[in-house]
């Protein structure tokens, strides 16, 4: 590849002397576009919170005014108290802004762009000007999506799955501008996103370091690996489902328009063949992140690397061919509703090896309980809660009762926050110190981890018991069922546990703003882990790497007989290890 | 880029000649009053062959490595299961 | 205790109800198979000085066998519920002599066409009540379900039944009710700004009571 | 685009394929899926209400698009020739080709536009049948359905999404083309050439089965 090494060697050399805006705004560091993606989605996943205690006061204390909801126009909550359509467009943004603009930003967006390169041992992307515009075109498409909300008649208000043709009509709705501003947004970050996708998947394949085999990558970096191939695959089934969608918004086609040969069942088909992936999207890296996180803090090698591997490999496969789940009761040929029931019960089966793997490496540890290491184990604790209930759903006579109830609702934040956001802690607090040269504090980092725990699981476990009671989903008062009424309590209570469960989260946002300016300097190897990330400096320099870094072994050697300390680093040369020839990576072709 | 000097190139006038009969044929084959299956089975298989040409030759997947074969086809049984599920919708 | 479902009143109800108990059980036992293993360990293996972690990359019959246990539970899972969900989705699983009616949802309300007396639907006789659905008790009934505008889901938990009214699509929903009184419909998908209000009631007469109403109802 | 990347070192022992060309392959995998949700949904729509779709030849213009369709795979050859002439180092060769290839490609758009105009004309637009008008009149008789709604709305979005990828090769292969006058490909890495032309072939495959299941089924 002689020809290439020029032109990187000499863009290398120019970017010492960059003005502020090319190093910081329009910058191709894939450092500085991971942390940009950190700072957007961060703010996304704040207004998402903000939307969802919006919407759970009117649950909580029906047709009471919001306390200081005064501020919100006449055409939101006046006086105070959510008009339903209001209410509408929260339950939708909230779902948006969560799945698109926080969690998945943050997996994919900031930890795909500041681990692959670094933990491969790359200098940057294979694609760094790509890179930078998947960032710039991120940007407009959140601010796109949030000018949604003031415009005329409210925002997109027909739930984040959009289900024609209630979302392809404004006079279903009540909302024009919305719908279709909410489409153009998520087709434009779709964009972004598969660009993303093939600058990881391009620079996984071909920049690993010498000696970087397959089977010496980091599992944080198998599932970014995967998940971008499913980011690749996926996103594009709804852009162009988005694109149809709009169309019959706009230029009156009818592709989901019943009353004209159109199918109101092929937008969900659509939808969830990009949803179910998407789901995996959302929970497979932070999968990968606890993997690493908790061997590092457990001492140990990851147990059963192979087969952690082999069951991403399978929840990635029989990610395809599960979104029927998402549809047993919409009308769906009942026929296919078995088959998709089989394929969704066999996906417990991977789920259970990586957990039973994950207690396995905790077996026989020697475990600091660090605040990365409490929400990883929180992510596995979590996770299992999530996995579980999701049984009861696949279950198809069982779902035939619990579909589209809270359970359901219970089910996904046990995933998405118990897993994914309890994993992102882990690796924000975790990566923070090679990100910004500074420890996050330990001390506020444990009093958040515990409130949030608690109110966590105080928010979202009597959602279960919800469902249970019939509680359906995306209803704007409960009081208009009698059967709903003894249920009231439960609302309120879960109310009351989410706002302190967002109250919680300032200490993050504090520690996380005030670490950055006067945290504690960190080392190289702060956590003493073996990752080839931790070779380089504090933050890392531009290039990431004095020089080419070199992979003797997998990743997590820790406790190893063969030296003194509990880690042996990838990059450390011990007497008798081969160099990496040719020869090393044959197994990759 | 690796290729050495003059490498000896694929007729590609040939795929062209190919390519163009082929067009002519499904034209011709369309406007037939053959039983309905019979019709779309031929053309699908025409169009199949049209685009095996051109990925095999123009996009020279005949001479690339496994792995970009792999690459190039890993897609297609999405494609296929998602069409052949929803249709079930409809039989 | 929250996870003790609501009574039900459907012949199905029952089989429903014992499936998610066994589901209830199964999951209950791994949840406290794997959270309690994860606190035992924190305590049992943590950080003390001078001591070095156990060196292992994993062991191949520990993977078998928490590979095989719930491949084996999901299986016998999936051969529990098929039959049961075949029997109450099937399009064609109505029970013979099932009184037809025709439900259409709408934002925001459900229209119930009765077959009338001659028990026929599109017959002259047949009759429109709107958000009231009038069944006897211990009787076969199959709802042919649509809907005009948007996706609405027709729910009644009490019969554990629901199902998506589609637009275009005619959708058979059967049920048998198994006590008399009132039951709630609500509306399950959102389907726009009075979704939270789309409530209906089924009210279930004796066999006797039922034909009494119907007769009234043909009458005016 | 890809080609105006300068990327880092390939160090990668096992690698065997170049960032731009990997690239390209991988994103063309995710243009598989996009036209995968249109071309599925035409396909779905067809086989849910087969009524709605016209017969072959009545609303749609087959011989103007035949000849579309040989002008596309004409451009594929001059875009392979192109490829093969800066292999042998023939400056001159790459230039003419890439240039035909523009052009051919330009004209490809030119006449779509034109069909798309004829058919408006006669009043097919994505909505469906216009009322009042020459094909509108015809609805009902054999060959001619009632209402053609999925039919124009799944026809104008798949051409026309297929028309916008086109347009962006061409724009894509202009900007290859100045960078060849300019001299910047070479026997030795011509990586922009072959990268431009995978994904040129790729919307002409796409444009082969289009033509075969929307023009002649």
């Amino acid at each position: 590849m002689a020809t290439s090494a020029l032109p990187h060697a000499d863009a290398h050399g120019h970017e010492h002397d960059l003005s502020f805006i090319r190093k910081y705004i329009f910058s191709t560091d894939h450092k500085i576009i991971g942390i940009q993606f950190l700072l957007l989605s961060l703010i996304g996943l704040f207004i998402g919170g903000l939307l969802a205690i919006t919407l759970r006061w009117q649950l909580g204390f029906p047709g009471e005014a919001i306390p200081g909801g005064g501020i919100l126009p006449e055409t939101m909550a006046p006086g105070g108290i959510l008009l339903p359509e209001f209410y509408n467009s929260l339950v939708t943004m909230h779902g948006t802004f969560m799945v698109f603009f926080a969690i998945m930003p943050l997996l994919v967006g900031v930890f795909g762009n500041y681990l692959i390169p670094l933990k491969i041992g790359a200098p940057d992307m294979a694609f760094p000007r790509l890179n930078m515009w998947s960032f710039w075109i991120a940007l407009p498409a959140t601010v796109l999506m949030i000018s949604g909300f003031f415009m005329a008649g409210g925002h997109a208000a027909a739930g984040w799955t959009a289900y024609a043709p209630l979302s392809a009509n404004p006079e279903w709705t009540g909302v024009s501008g919305g719908q279709k501003v909410w489409l153009l947004s998520i087709a434009i970050l779709g964009m972004s996103s598969i660009l993303g996708a093939t600058n990881y998947i391009t620079t996984v394949v071909n920049l690993r370091a010498p000696g970087m085999t397959w089977f010496r990558l980091p599992l944080s970096i198998w599932a970014l690996f995967l998940t971008s191939i499913l980011v690749l695959l996926a996103i594009p089934i709804l852009s162009g489902a988005a694109i149809m969608l709009y169309f019959d918004q706009t230029i009156g086609t009818h592709f989901f328009d019943a009353l004209d040969g159109g199918q109101p069942l092929l937008w969900q088909h659509l939808f969830w063949y990009f949803g179910h992936p998407e789901v995996y999207i959302l929970i497979l890296p932070a999968m990968g992140f606890v993997s690493d996180i908790i061997s590092n803090n457990s001492r140990k090698p990851v147990f059963g690397y192979h087969s952690m591997i082999f069951a991403m490999l399978a929840i990635m496969g029989l990610g395809w061919i599960v979104w029927g789940h998402h549809m047993f009761q919409s009308g769906m040929n009942p026929a296919l509703g078995t088959t998709f029931m089989v394929s969704t019960l066999l996906i417990a089966v991977p789920s259970a090896i990586k957990t039973f793997n994950w207690m396995g490496t905790m077996w026989r540890g020697n475990i600091r309980l660090n605040v990365p290491m409490l929400n990883a184990v929180a992510f596995v604790a979590m996770f299992v809660i999530g996995g579980l209930s999701g049984v009861f759903m696949a279950v198809t006579p069982v779902d035939i009762y619990i579909h589209d109830t809270y359970f359901i609702v219970a089910h996904i934040h046990y995933v998405l926050f118990g897993g994914s956001l309890f994993a992102l802690f882990a690796a924000i607090t975790f990566w923070y110190p090679k990100m910004f040269g500074r420890m996050m504090n330990s001390m506020i980092g444990k009093v958040h981890f515990w409130l949030t725990f608690l109110f966590y699981n105080l928010t979202f476990w009597p959602m279960h018991n919800l469902g249970i009671g019939g509680h359906m989903r995306r209803i704007y008062d409960p009081s208009e069922y009698e059967f709903l009424q003894p249920l009231q309590g439960m609302n309120t209570f879960i109310t009351i546990s989410a706002i302190l469960l967002l109250t919680t989260q300032m200490l993050f946002a504090l520690n996380f703003i005030m670490s950055w300016f006067n945290g504690e300097k960190a080392s190289d190897n702060p956590w003493k882990d073996n990752g080839v990330e931790w070779t380089t400096p504090s933050p890392p320099p531009h290039g990431n790497f004095p020089t080419v870094p070199i992979v003797y072994r997998g990743p997590y050697e820790f406790s190893s007989p063969l030296v003194e300390e509990d880690f042996l680093p990838q990059t450390r040369k011990l007497e008798g290890d081969q160099e990496p020839g040719a020869a090393q990576n044959e197994g990759d072709r | 880029m690796t290729e050495g000097a003059h490498k000896t190139h694929p007729n590609y006038w040939a795929i062209w000649g190919w390519l163009l009969g082929l067009t002519v044929a499904e034209v011709f084959v369309a406007q037939t009053a053959l039983p309905r299956q019979l019709l779309v089975l031929l053309l699908l298989a025409m169009a199949v062959w049209k685009a095996l040409l051109v990925a095999l030759y123009f996009m020279h997947l005949r001479f690339e490595g496994n792995r970009m074969r792999i690459f190039a086809i890993a897609p297609l049984p999405l494609t296929v299961i998602v069409v052949v599920a929803v249709l079930m919708e409809f039989v | 205790m929250g996870w003790i479902l609501p009574e039900g009143f459907s012949t199905f109800a029952g089989d429903i109800d014992f499936l998610y108990y066994v589901v209830l059980v199964v999951t209950g036992i791994a949840f406290v198979i794997v959270e309690l293993g994860i606190v035992i360990f924190l305590f049992k293996y943590r950080h003390r000085p001078g001591q070095k972690a156990h060196y292992t990359h994993g062991n191949n019959t520990a993977e078998v066998i928490w590979t095989a246990i719930p491949a084996v539970t999901v299986v016998v899972l999936g051969l529990m519920s098929g039959g049961l969900w075949a029997e109450i989705k099937g399009h064609e699983s109505a029970p013979a002599g099932s009184i037809p009616y025709a439900v259409d949802g709408r934002q925001f309300e459900w229209n119930v066409t009765y077959a009338g007396l001659d028990g026929q639907l599109g017959t002259g006789d047949d009759f429109v009540v709107r958000n009231q659905l009038h069944v006897p008790v211990n009787q076969p009934v199959v709802l042919q379900l649509s809907a005009e505008d948007v996706i609405h889901s027709f729910f009644v938990p009490a019969f554990r039944v629901k199902q998506d009214a589609v637009p275009g699509m005619t959708i058979p929903v059967w049920f048998e009710a198994t006590q008399t009184g009132e039951y709630e419909i609500a509306c399950a998908e959102l389907c726009g700004l009075g979704h939270y209000r789309m409530r209906a009631m089924v009210t279930v007469h004796t066999a006797e009571d039922f034909q009494q109403w119907v007769a009234d109802q043909s009458a005016d | 685009m890809t080609s105006a990347m300068a990327p880092p070192a390939n160090r990668e022992i096992g690698s065997d394929v170049y960032n731009e060309k990997l690239g390209m392959w991988v994103f063309l995998g995710s243009e598989v899926m996009f036209f995968t949700a249109l071309i599925g949904s035409y396909i779905i729509l067809r086989f849910a209400s087969p009524e709605a779709f016209a017969a072959p030849g009545n609303v749609l213009n087959i011989p103007v698009t035949a000849v579309n369709t040989f002008l596309l795979i004409c451009s594929s050859v001059t875009m392979v020739k192109a490829f093969a002439a800066v292999q042998d180092g023939d400056q001159r060769g790459l230039r003419m080709y890439l240039v035909a290839t523009c052009a051919i490609g330009a004209t490809f758009v030119g006449v779509q536009v034109f069909e798309y105009n004829q058919l408006v004309h006669h009043g097919f637009v994505p909505s469906g049948y216009v009322a009042a008008s020459e094909y509108a009149a015809q609805a009902g008789t054999p060959g001619w359905p009632e209402s053609v709604g999925v039919y124009s709305s799944s026809f104008y979005t798949m051409t026309g999404f297929h028309g916008f990828h086109v347009s962006m090769g061409v724009l894509c292969m202009s900007f290859v083309t100045w960078k060849a006058f300019r001299g910047k490909y070479t026997q030795t890495d011509h990586r922009g050439v072959e990268v431009i032309g995978l994904y040129w072939h790729f919307v002409d495959l796409v444009w082969i089965i289009l033509f075969t299941i929307v023009y002649l089924m």
